[in-house]
């Protein structure tokens, strides 16, 4: 019985211009299995995705669900035939409130045809409630931070009752405390029988919770496997079409190196900036990697946006290299040679119908043009070198940036930043939706760069990445900094407990 | 901001990139109105045509031009004619002078209505819409007060030639037009102005927190549509040669849209596409000249206008 | 949230959800400002007659605010308003020789799928809704002269007192247009805040690729706000036809749209959609009105101070709002 | 006419007692105001008020009848004693009427005729004949051109009234009298001249060597149309003959350069017959329900003796 495929897709076809995104796939998923998608960053995952809920449609091959041939037209009829997905690229309705964004579609009526309020923002308090958030539903989804944004997402695609639970990439901006939650949640999916998609980069994650799991490689289906049949190095080596022993060059740890004696390149002095940036002080050296850890809405990013002239700070004083910096834009920041990468990749980093070209050079046109002109040999001269040095796929640097997959839009961020030349660079979540190859090529970076005498300032919510690729870690918690962890101090263990023994943190607004 | 599907769409113009199908579309429809008034209309298959329809759009499109590095941006400006209502009046201000500080006087006080419309957008925040619709009405009243309402004759030679004289039979107006276009095309192309405006209209907050300096740039974009548009005023003006405060560039703001938008320009901001727009004005005089030359009533051209307009941005739509 | 706020391509707009409320205040404030200013300075301003008189007038233009609040709520736009105010008023008055209810409905049926052709060119289409209802703002007043050859059309003497009523009847001492004016505000209020289809308007203004992705029928949706704004532009053209005894003239309407807009605007609907009201439409309609008739209590103002005031006194109220958003904005802690 | 009008005001003015006329406030709404005609008639009317010492509520519903009605209610409104009226167009204010009525409010209509009974809705409309206005153009055309050639006629504002009659008065006569002549095209100038001066243009490109004779429906246009026959490399006057409406100043220069063949006046000098009426009410005294100024005939024998006088 839960052997019955509830979805079985069959030589799916989809080209875009310039990109064959698929070709030919066969995906099969069962009755109460949670099954796993992986794939490179531009593998098709999404893209797949997508054609099965009616997003895009396909070129060629058939898809049934539930035992009859389906070809949905739109995301609604795939609702309506029981299928509720939760998108890559987290979008809900800013303005409307928590209980419209989870009900937006299927709102309760009352007898006029008018919407029941009351009934909805019960219905929505409830499903949250389940998922352990408890929440002013009535407040604007956009009071609050992406972690709920992203829970509130979870929670519509869980409460509408479907046979097929699809997340892409759902856990991208979730720290391990709501991954939990989200887990539980899959798992009271799978107990009722309804089978779930689970598409994620962190391994750990398909391990802990999938039953099988399917790989994509540049759009050709390479297989399915029991979860047992394949341990992390096999997979690995199945997504990246490599020799496992080639993996196991990928993964290794950064060597710790203590830069203290290195002369201060940043150096913040009780610096505060509204709600969210309380009081913080650190230092950070030349070639040093520091990170920042903390729990979503910690405050990291706002310390971020501060150092790096997005936010003016309101009390405190900044120091960069030995002089004290006011910053009122960006482009001063730049000009110093402070460059920041941030966590939102799709509204505050790519301009998206704008070439990979453009893209790559838009911060350092200056650089690269006498009297306002640009040249377009200096241009197309580091347009190449980091297309080639960091492996970004494109079919060519003409391609319109939106085009490409989410870790090759990252790679093109990076070498946006990285052709200034940068004395610090902060990285906000430089991983974050980054397929395995492209993260430790990304990690192997990053090492490279703090040799050559670069000075990061980098924040992710995967802890392990913090330990793997950090000196030195600053642990935040409500804008403040509860502590520092250094050499080999720095383990999961230490980083959760010195946020916890600063109090009982209930401070990400309502998770349990 | 399109809905999925139009992403996909839109993505199949990478090939066609360099030379976007719109510079393809209108150049045909063009060329079949000429070839239609060629046999149709009498006279008109004479060199004369040309220069009195590139005349008859010049004002137009050098508005027009202007407002494309605007929308480029993601913003508007409806207060173009009214701009040029106030460059007519202050040119006889400056009738006394010598005719260049009359032009650069002129251009100069313009720019500074467009300083105003810019800061006001970009400093302040208010929607360019608004903005601009309500410097539309205030600034052709300006206008007006200067001149009581009444229109302002006078008898300038040297001024008299921006509008009416001629360089080797080819109009001033026109030399001026292309001058304008070619120079706003090159530095669009080749500066990091073009590629700011551009990235700006695209992601304004990525553009941002690339260090451009957004504000400035808008600024900028809101100042070279009003001097574009003082520049219409005077040539305007000059052919007159009279100051009509509250005729001048009446509704001009919507013929330079349109020729914006035929030409290709996206509202929503994006790359600019100069010639494009000077096409779309072409477009449209062709439509008027076509009417007049043939003594159709105006209220047909209006008709015909609307789905012309609609039919040549469609096409380009769809083959994007 | 960033990730859906940013789609909105102008960062400098407010980035909370009770900038509207604030605006709305904000207008509200410069609303009382102005009568309090009034009322002082003019003995005649808050009489019955004169407060009658402000109302009535506006109430057409405020029908045509009420649909452009819905087209604008989807981040549209409809410049055609003005053409389709000519267009009701004249087919009115040349049906109303047939019958009374035939020369409402007809006009109103015309006018309303004309906004459906707008509708489905932007929805289905993909052109921008400016260029769009441009279009058709210069089409249907061209095909309006064509109808009328350019010369205003009158109903027949049987149906003046009908139209008559419309425009300038009283029904409870209360003019009829400005019932029409307030029931159309009340209903649509209702619509937009208690309704599946009100809520859709705002989330697809809000988010539209997030809206497709959460199943609303996004252009659906579109279609039906400018169908909206056909109908109550094309009444409001018929009662404007009441207004003038029954007279409807092919230039009737000519720049409405801009007026249309503004009014909406002030009243604290985004041009970058998602967020507003009709509540507040309605108190931009009064805010420009009151300009008017001040305008004229004043009576001795040149011609070419009129727009000049007008003019300032829009931007003072916009630049206020931003100011006030601006600072709600910087309050929050950037974003 | 223009001249024994200034005389009866001259004659009523000395007699009128100022203090009695301040308390009176003659509410005087125009249309439009936006071109030199409009501009002379509001500014008599408004001087006229000054001199003889009236209040005054001015309006200007810039060319849209809703606004005027709304204008004429303000006025109501704020209880004015006299109504000078000059209607956006025949048909619309039929309610604004009634309502002055309502409030026993004379109305004066002037320029253009509004639909209603002279004596009941209205007290009398002062007026030119604009139908007249296009026929005496067409006269001097027709025995200027000896009845034969190829006319172009550039019409005024779309729609508007007076474009209509003054097309009505010329074509008419045309058609009745002078068989030989042909209106080859007629094209609206919208009472501009910068569109006369496009349109014309075209025209000369279009029909060139065809056109003989130029007839716009204002002076405006009609020096925008001499400007294009200059720039066509043809000499106005000599190669095609130019006939318009109105008298303004421009126009009459024009005449006297010879650039200009003639101009039917149509004159915006309400101020004093309008203001001889009211004090006629307030004195009691009947008036007669229409007023036509009878308007003077400008050509190349008069220009220059009235060329000073002219706005
Ligand atoms: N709208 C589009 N137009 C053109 N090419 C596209 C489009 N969407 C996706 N592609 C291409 O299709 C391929 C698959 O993209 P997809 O987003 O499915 O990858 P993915 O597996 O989801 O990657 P990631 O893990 O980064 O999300 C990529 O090469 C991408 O460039
Ligand atoms: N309540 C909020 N209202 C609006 N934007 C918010 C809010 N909370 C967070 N954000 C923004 O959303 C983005 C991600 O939110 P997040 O929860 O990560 O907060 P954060 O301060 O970035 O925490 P961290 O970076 O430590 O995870 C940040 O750019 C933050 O500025
Ligand atoms: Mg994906
Ligand atoms: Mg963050």
């Amino acid at each position: 019985m839960a052997d019955k495929p509830i979805l079985k897709m069959d030589g799916i076809i989809k080209t875009f211009p310039g990109v064959r995104a698929l070709k030919g796939v066969s995906f099969e998923v069962r009755k109460g299995e949670i099954h796993a998608l992986m794939g490179e960053n531009g593998a098709g995952k999404s893209t797949l995705i997508k054609i099965l809920t009616g997003v895009y449609q396909k070129n060629g091959g058939t898809i049934y669900f539930d035992d009859n041939e389906v070809d949905f037209k739109t995301p609604i009829e795939a609702q309506q035939g029981g299928i509720s997905t939760i998108y890559q690229e987290v979008s809900l309705i800013p303005y409307l409130t928590v209980t419209e964004n989870v009900l937006l579609g299927r709102e309760p009526k009352a007898k006029w045809g008018n919407i029941d309020w009351k009934k909805a923002h019960e219905e929505a308090k409830e499903t949250l409630k389940s998922m352990g958030i408890d929440i002013d539903v009535k407040k604007a989804v956009s009071d609050y931070n992406t972690a709920i944004q992203q829970m509130v997402s979870i929670a519509r695609a869980v409460s509408m009752k479907a046979k097929l639970v699809i997340m892409d990439e759902p856990t991208s901006s979730l720290d391990d405390n709501e991954v939990e939650v989200l887990f539980r949640v899959m798992r009271q999916l799978q107990s009722e029988g309804i089978a779930i998609v689970f598409v994620s980069h962190r391994l750990d994650e398909i391990y802990q919770m999938c039953d099988r799991i399917t790989v994509l490689r540049d759009g050709d289906f390479i297989g399915t496997w029991d979860i047992e049949e394949l341990n992390q190095q096999k997979l690995i080596a199945q997504m990246i079409g490599k020799s496992e022993t080639e993996v196991k060059a990928l993964s290794g740890m950064k060597q710790v190196n203590d830069k203290s004696n290195e002369d201060v390149v940043i150096k913040l002095e009780g610096v505060r900036r509204g709600k969210k940036v309380q009081d913080i002080s650190f230092t950070l050296h030349r070639g040093e990697v520091l990170g920042l850890a903390g729990l979503l809405g910690s405050g990291r990013s706002e310390v971020a946006k501060v150092i790096a002239g997005i936010d003016g700070k309101d009390e405190g004083k900044l120091e960069f290299n030995g002089g004290e910096i006011n910053l009122s834009s960006p482009k001063q920041a730049i000009q110093k040679g402070i460059a920041i990468c941030t966590e939102n990749r799709k509204t505050e980093g790519i301009v998206p119908n704008m070439s990979v070209r453009e893209n790559i050079t838009l911060a350092c046109l200056p650089q690269i043009s006498k009297f306002g002109f640009v040249s377009r040999k200096k241009q197309n001269e580091i347009v190449d070198l980091y297309i080639k040095k960091m492996g970004i796929k494109t079919p060519s640097p003409e391609q319109k940036i939106k085009n490409l997959s989410g870790g090759n839009q990252q790679k093109v961020l990076l070498a946006r930043w990285l052709a200034l030349h940068p004395t610090l660079l902060i990285l906000d979540e430089p991983t974050r939706g980054i397929d395995v190859g492209a993260k430790s090529e990304i990690h192997s970076l990053i090492d490279q760069l703090s040799k050559d005498g670069l000075s990061l300032l980098m924040i992710s919510s995967e802890f392990d990445e913090l330990i793997q690729n950090t000196d030195r870690i600053i642990v935040l918690r409500d804008g403040v900094r509860v502590g520092e962890l250094n050499g080999d101090e720095r383990t999961q263990d230490n980083i959760m407990s010195v946020i916890a023994n600063e109090g009982d943190n209930d401070e990400i607004e309502g998770v349990l | 901001m399109a809905n999925t599907n139009m992403v996909v769409n839109e993505s199949k113009t990478n090939k066609l990139r360099e030379i976007p199908v719109t510079q393809l579309v209108l150049p045909i429809v063009i060329v079949l109105l000429v070839i239609f008034n060629i046999f149709v209309t009498n006279n008109f298959f004479a060199i004369q045509t040309l220069w009195n329809l590139l005349l008859l759009i010049s004002t137009t499109a050098l508005v027009a031009i202007g407002m494309t590095l605007v929308i480029a941006t993601g913003g508007i400006d409806l207060s173009v004619g009214a701009i040029m209502a106030i460059a007519a009046v202050t040119s006889t201000f400056l009738l006394e002078t010598n005719i260049f500080i009359l032009v650069l006087g002129t251009l100069f006080v313009c720019m500074l209505f467009g300083l105003f419309n810019g800061a006001i957008i970009s400093y302040i925040g208010v929607q360019p819409i608004i903005m601009t619709l309500a410097m539309m009405i205030a600034g052709r009243g300006i206008a007006q007060v200067l001149t009581d309402g009444y229109l302002v004759s006078f008898s300038n030679p040297s001024y008299e030639f921006i509008g009416r004289g001629s360089i080797a039979s080819i109009p001033f107006p026109v030399i001026i037009l292309f001058f304008v276009a070619l120079t706003i095309y090159l530095v669009v192309k080749y500066t990091t102005f073009g590629r700011y405006v551009e990235a700006i209209g695209d992601n304004e907050t990525a553009a941002n927190l690339s260090g451009i300096n957004v504000k400035r740039i808008k600024l900028m974009v809101y100042c070279i549509a009003a001097v574009l548009a003082a520049l219409a005023g005077l040539i305007e003006t000059s052919r007159l040669a009279a100051a009509d405060a509250t005729r001048i560039g009446e509704l001009i703001e919507l013929d330079a849209i349109a020729a914006v938008v035929v030409g290709g320009t996206l509202m929503t901001g994006g790359r600019p596409y100069i010639w494009g727009t000077v096409f779309g004005a072409i477009l449209m005089g062709l439509i008027t000249v076509t009417f007049i030359m043939n003594n159709i009533p105006y209220t047909y051209s209006l008709v015909i206008k609307a789905v012309i307009i609609i039919g040549a941005i469609y096409f380009q739509r769809k083959n994007r | 949230m960033k990730t859906v706020v940013n789609k909105m391509k102008n960062t400098s707009f407010p980035m909370k959800f009770n900038a509207t409320f604030i605006q709305k205040q904000g207008a509200l404030i410069a609303l009382l400002l102005l009568i309090i200013f009034a009322t002082v300075r003019y003995d005649n301003f808050l009489t019955y007659q004169n407060v009658m008189n402000v109302l009535k007038q506006n109430s057409m233009l405020g029908l045509v605010a009420i649909g452009m609040t819905f087209v604008i709520l989807t981040r549209g736009i409809d410049l055609s308003v003005g053409s389709f105010i000519a267009l009701g008023g004249i087919l009115a008055a040349q049906l109303s020789s047939v019958n009374l209810l035939v020369a409402i409905i007809v006009p109103i049926l015309i006018t309303g799928a004309l906004g459906m052709v707008n509708g489905l060119i932007i929805a289905k289409g993909g052109l921008e809704p400016f260029i769009v209802t441009l279009a058709m703002m210069i089409g249907i007043r061209g095909i309006v002269y064509i109808m009328t050859d350019e010369r205003s059309v009158s109903v027949p003497d049987s149906a003046e007192p009908f139209f008559n009523y419309l425009g300038n009847g009283l029904l409870l001492g209360i003019p009829v247009p400005i019932w029409l004016f307030l029931i159309l505000i009340l209903i649509s209020w209702y619509i937009l805040t208690h309704t599946q289809f009100g809520r859709h308007v705002y989330a697809v203004g809000g988010n539209e690729s997030a809206s497709q992705l959460m199943g609303v029928k996004v252009n659906k949706i579109k279609v039906s706000v400018y169908v909206i704004s056909g109908i109550l532009s094309g009444f409001a053209g018929i009662v404007l036809a009441g207004r003038l005894g029954g007279v409807a003239q092919p230039v009737a309407g000519t720049m409405w749209e801009l007026d249309a807009i503004a009014a909406v605007v002030i009243g604290g609907t985004l041009l970058i959609g998602g967020r507003g009201g009709v509540v507040g439409t309605f108190i931009g309609v009064m805010l420009l009105g009151i300009v008017l008739n001040i305008i004229n209590l004043e009576g001795t103002l040149d011609s070419w101070w009129q727009p000049v005031i007008r003019g300032l006194f829009l931007i003072a109220i916009v630049v206020i709002q931003a100011k006030i958003m601006n600072s709600n904005k910087t309050k929050l802690g950037g974003a | 006419g223009e001249s024994s009008s200034s005389e009866s005001s001259g004659g009523t003015s000395e007699s009128s007692d100022q203090a009695g006329n301040s308390e009176i406030v003659v509410g005087w709404s125009q249309m439009e105001n936006n071109n030199p005609w409009r501009i002379a008639e509001t500014e008599s009317i408004r001087n006229e008020a000054k001199e003889r010492g009236f209040g005054m509520v001015y309006t200007d519903a810039q060319g849209d009848t809703a606004r005027q009605v709304s204008d004429i209610e303000d006025m109501i409104a704020q209880g004015v004693n006299y109504i000078i009226l000059a209607p956006r167009e025949f048909e619309g204010l039929g309610p604004a009427l009634k309502s002055a009525k309502e409030a026993e409010i004379p109305v004066i209509l002037v320029d253009r005729l509004a639909k209603g009974e002279a004596g009941e809705d209205f007290v009398t409309f002062i007026g030119s004949d604009f139908v007249l206005q296009g026929q005496r153009a067409a006269e001097w055309l027709v025995e200027e051109m000896d009845g034969k050639g190829k006319i172009v006629e550039l019409t005024g504002t779309t729609g508007s009234s007076v474009a209509i009659d003054r097309k009505e008065g010329f074509e008419n006569y045309i058609n009745e009298n002078a068989p030989e002549m042909e209106i080859i095209a007629s094209q609206t100038g919208d009472f501009a001249r910068a569109e006369g001066q496009r349109v014309m243009e075209n025209m000369l490109q279009s029909h060139s060597g065809e056109i003989d004779a130029v007839y716009a429906h204002n002076d405006e246009m009609a020096i925008g149309a001499i400007n294009a026959i200059k720039s066509a490399g043809l000499t106005p006057g000599e190669d095609i003959i130019v006939v318009s409406v109105d008298g303004t100043k421009d126009a009459l220069q024009a005449i006297i350069n010879g650039d200009m063949g003639a101009t039917v006046e149509s004159s915006p000098f309400f101020g004093p017959v309008v203001f001889d009426v009211i004090e006629q009410l307030i004195a009691g005294e009947s008036v007669d329900t229409e007023i036509i100024l009878e308007d003077r005939f400008f050509d190349s024998n008069n220009a220059t003796e009235f060329v000073d006088e002219a706005y």
